[in-house]
């Protein structure tokens, strides 16, 4: 019972747990400043800032997050000789990563208020910024929470790609624990318990939260 | 930072030089052993990072880290894009196939047959040189080539001698008979050595720590923890 | 106090407001009819600077409104507006709908403005919902919230874009009695809305318009009962 | 000029390109079918197939699409001893995923059609697999382009992952190129151009579909 | 021909059908109103079978309605259906909305179905939509398109569903034109409608129904004229 793979692996997975927690939330806490200020641009008038932005999101979105890791990971070192730990590359990946697709979120969320809100607050004499500030903002902020919820979910799935450059999250751990006993099955299948013990209560929570803020 | 403070790239799948124990999840194996015996003889604080291997010495190049050990042949073609240390280890390269594989005797049988082995390795240059008519199927990480090994995808694996040894005997030791075997002898005999950006000014101090650890039996000592027997003996 | 000079609105091929000559004197309560599409809100929105003129000028006590933008923010507070939909703030109490603006624009500190809100619900007859949600009101209950909104930033003109359209018949009223008093304490008004009880009372002017032109103006009674354009007869014909 | 590494890369780039067209739409082809089932199976009577329906897709979009390519990789021959070749290992993957992901597509579209037309097929004496087929289904279809489109995008930088397991796609040649001549930017940069160069013109043509059908 | 016994619905807790007891004869037009919610939909959808009973039975020509699936199937094509929203199918021409249930369910060939779809499609005085796409019909089309479509499964009897109340006006009377035609023919019809008039012309009976219950029913002249339960009163006195 206790040498079966399914039990040796364990000390692994909590090992990786640890790192997959702790660069999807470093991640998402960078990506979601990066996400705020790429969908804030995206909403201003046409000009350097906005065109920036769609530029990011467009090209972010359109290529795989494992091209994105490698060349955070070499090119950040090519051409700026910025060198960096690989768990720190992974953090700054997920965070450009998610920053462009929660860029999307805050557009859709901060469009999807009632423009007489902007209007309101603009004939009270608040200036543009201040009407964001503390009309659009606030009021758009809630119903991120669902969507960012869900970019949550992505991208704690999306750390398991760092264990191409060695960062010992949950699969790289697998992935070291199968290299030795080759019991890729039984292994790959507890990683995946894993991985659904944190995803699909948040699914489910995430699910309920949007029932009630519908529900009103 | 820190002139005395280095980052050094090494990989974390390449049983005995660098793999991760599985209990404790640490890197151990021959090279880490060697490369913190060098340290503390140079003087140097290590901050160590794992990689892949097919991009290792591309992030040496690059100067993304300030050395590289991870049992890397040392080339003609690698020293245009890196500064090498004195060899450290002689290696060479074997075949492995399964157990019950008896159409493969020797090198010359890999014709038409489906081999694997890591991608950016000697390994694969060799096969890609001396073996076209092979089908060469290239991993980033060479456990996936032995599992395709085990599993029948491929018929043959080829890499570096005393890794492939190493699968070999831990495959029979897994209770269920012996599944992986070598062939042949050793088809390119390779030597190891440390990478460093071209000009880098590690280079001398670490090949005179080399020099002090083969002197003062060091050298020995880690080689025969790894591998069971002095270096001399091989 | 208010003055425009052929201004001109279009979006893009289509001209919505066409040479608008219009000036409106301190006190006034000037009422704008109109069918539908008409540019009666696009009007509104153009004295107080929320749309851009295409050409034209709007002058807010001899002093042009497009220049540049800090200087319109000040000119919008002098403005108060009032929409057909409320548009209060959702996230935040009706108090803080009231004194959101004075603090940020004015900057007024909290017990000023808080002192000036209980001050305007009073006046609105809402005192008790000082803490209540938006969405916790009652849609006459809502407007009124929004008119003491406007009038915290002591505006020196009001707006008002069809007030008492969304409201349920028996909800109008209320909203009618709180913008009564303020015609009667003599504070300049435009009000685009239907009802004609309202103008004949309160109002001192009534103006029509039809597709972005001004076809007819005068006294409410005049205009009422005597229209003189075919057009304005047509349509009061329709909705009297 | 004929020595830079942006070209020197192409004709692996283009090498690459043929596999990842291969296994997207091979992959979707398949994963078509599987989401179908499962969506319908979702919008069914609870029961048996609804509940493993249900299963499948929480525990697909739940893990890793890293971990279960492993998975169908090493997992399906460690247990059956089945050994496909590591194309047909990606395309099933592909086919696996995607399908959990195109079943919640047909979930939603299938629940969007407005209830008035099932009783209308129902009240005409059709049977519940004929309104389906006849009335439901046809008009789900159409609304399903645009998300179908959008889980294109998503499978095709998916395949990107199947470098792991040395499937010939455009990230594993990219990265075959650069362990030779040491130029990862580079190559990295070329390669995010090769995706783009079908994600972006794909997802504009979605969206003005979309509007179109919006539109109408 | 239709026939219920203590028909009896439930959605959770709240019974919305109570004991309904009905008995509706060959070529009788029954009219049912009754206020909003009171059930009138419910029992139309009880009686082909959109909705299964929580207690009680109905028969249809003396066959009970609720056994095996595949006969419910059979049963609800003899009553045919018309609904509020017409529920056309979008994707088909107006010819395919009018064949697809003849040949799948009563295997009529392409060419014997499309003969059934032009009859109708003449008596409906739509010959020349029979390509069109519902999208571009009007309302008052769409309905008559809906009502010869039902017609193509030649149903014993049709349920109507308030049939015109999601009609502009002026394109009220084409449908209730087609209707009364059909109750000429001697259809027996059950239509919730609010159209007095054509209850009066063309009904049999008139039922009223309030909270699931018939609380009284009697030919439409002295339902109408001289209602006898004071709710029957009340609810005229708001409609009429
Ligand atoms: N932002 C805009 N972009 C394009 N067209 C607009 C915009 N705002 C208004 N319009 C057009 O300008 C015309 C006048 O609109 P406006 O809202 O001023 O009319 P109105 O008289 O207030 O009508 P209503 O009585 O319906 O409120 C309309 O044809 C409208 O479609
Ligand atoms: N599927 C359902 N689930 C739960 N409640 C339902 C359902 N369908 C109808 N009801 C409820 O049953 C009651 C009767 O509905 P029904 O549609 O039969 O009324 P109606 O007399 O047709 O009203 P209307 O004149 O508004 O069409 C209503 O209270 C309604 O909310
Ligand atoms: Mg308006
Ligand atoms: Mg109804």
């Amino acid at each position: 019972m206790m040498d079966s793979p399914y039990i040796q692996v364990l000390p692994f997975l909590f090992r990786g747990l640890g790192w997959t927690l702790l660069i999807t939330f470093s991640g998402l806490a960078v990506g979601f400043w990066l996400g705020a200020a790429a969908g804030l641009a995206r909403v201003s008038r046409p000009g350097f800032f906005r065109g920036a932005a769609t530029v990011y999101v467009e090209v972010i979105r359109g290529t795989p997050i494992l091209a994105q890791i490698f060349l955070v990971y070499f090119g950040l070192s090519d051409l700026f000789g910025i060198n960096m730990p690989n768990w720190l590359a992974a953090i700054l990946a997920i965070a450009i990563n998610s920053g462009a697709y929660i860029a999307e979120i805050v557009r859709g969320t901060v469009q999807s208020i009632d423009p007489g809100q902007r209007e309101a607050g603009r004939s009270l004499g608040l200036s543009s910024q201040q009407t964001m500030r503390f009309v659009i903002w606030p009021q758009a902020m809630r119903r991120m929470i669902p969507p960012l919820g869900n970019q949550f979910i992505i991208s704690l799935k999306d750390t398991s790609l760092f264990s191409v450059i060695a960062v010992g999250e949950i699969l790289f751990q697998t992935r070291q624990y199968y290299n030795r006993t080759f019991a890729p099955f039984e292994a790959l299948t507890m990683a995946c318990l894993f991985y659904l013990m944190i995803t699909i209560p948040s699914s489910i929570y995430l699910r309920r939260m949007e029932h009630r803020m519908e529900g009103k | 930072g820190d002139p005395n403070t280095v980052s050094v790239a090494t990989d974390s799948g390449f049983v005995p030089f660098e793999f991760i124990d599985e209990n404790t999840g640490e890197l151990i194996g021959f090279d880490i052993d060697l490369i913190n015996a060098i340290a503390e003889e140079a003087g140097l604080e290590l901050r160590i990072n794992t990689m892949e291997f097919d991009g290792l010495i591309a992030a040496v190049h690059t100067g993304r880290h300030d050395m590289g050990i991870a049992g890397i042949t040392i080339t003609e073609a690698r020293k245009e894009q890196v500064d090498f240390s004195d060899p450290y280890y002689d290696a060479g390269l074997i075949i492995a196939v399964r157990a019950d594989n008896d159409t493969i005797t020797s090198e010359a049988d890999l014709a038409g047959k489906r081999v694997g082995t890591r991608s950016g390795t000697t390994s694969e240059t060799y096969l890609r040189e001396n073996h076209p008519d092979a089908r060469i199927v290239a991993f980033p990480g060479i456990v996936e080539a032995y599992m395709d090994l085990t599993a029948g995808r491929v018929d043959a694996v080829l890499y570096d001698v005393p890794n492939v040894r190493y699968y070999a005997s831990q495959s029979d030791g897994n209770g269920d008979g012996e599944q992986i075997r070598t062939i042949g002898d050793v088809l390119q005999g390779e030597q190891y050595g440390i990478v460093f950006p071209k000009g880098s000014p590690h280079v001398e101090p670490v090949n005179q720590a080399l020099r002090t650890l083969r002197e003062n039996g060091t050298y020995d000592e880690i080689h025969a923890k790894w591998f069971g027997e002095p270096a001399d003996s091989e | 106090m208010i003055r425009t000079r052929q201004l001109t609105k279009a979006f893009g091929e289509h001209t919505v407001l066409s040479d608008i000559d219009l000036e409106i004197r301190e006190g006034e309560v000037l009422c704008v009819i109109g069918p539908s599409g008409s540019g009666k809100s696009t009007l509104l929105r153009c004295l107080n600077g929320l749309e851009s003129a295409t050409a034209g000028d709007v002058e807010i006590n001899g002093e042009p409104l497009y220049t540049e933008s800090s200087f319109i923010n000040t000119m919008r507070a002098k403005l108060g507006m009032v929409f057909q939909h409320f548009n209060l703030f959702p996230h935040l109490t009706v108090l803080e709908n009231l004194t959101l603006a004075p603090r940020k624009v004015l900057g007024l500190d909290e017990a000023a403005a808080n002192q000036r809100a209980y001050d305007l619900l009073e006046k609105v007859g809402l005192t008790d919902k000082a803490h209540a949600r938006p969405e916790n009101l009652s849609g006459g209950q809502k407007q009124r919230v929004a008119i003491a909104r406007a009038l915290a930033m002591e505006p020196e003109a009001m707006l008002f874009d069809e007030p008492t359209s969304a409201l349920d018949p028996e909800l109008v009223g209320e909203v009618l009695a709180v913008m009564e008093d303020l015609g009667r304490e003599g504070m300049t008004m435009v009000v685009v809305t239907h009802e004609m009880g309202f103008a004949r009372r309160v109002g001192t002017r009534v103006l029509f318009m039809d597709e972005g032109r001004i076809l007819e103006q005068g006294p409410p009674d005049q205009l009422f009962d005597h229209p003189q354009h075919p057009r304005t007869q047509a349509f009061l014909g329709k909705i009297l």
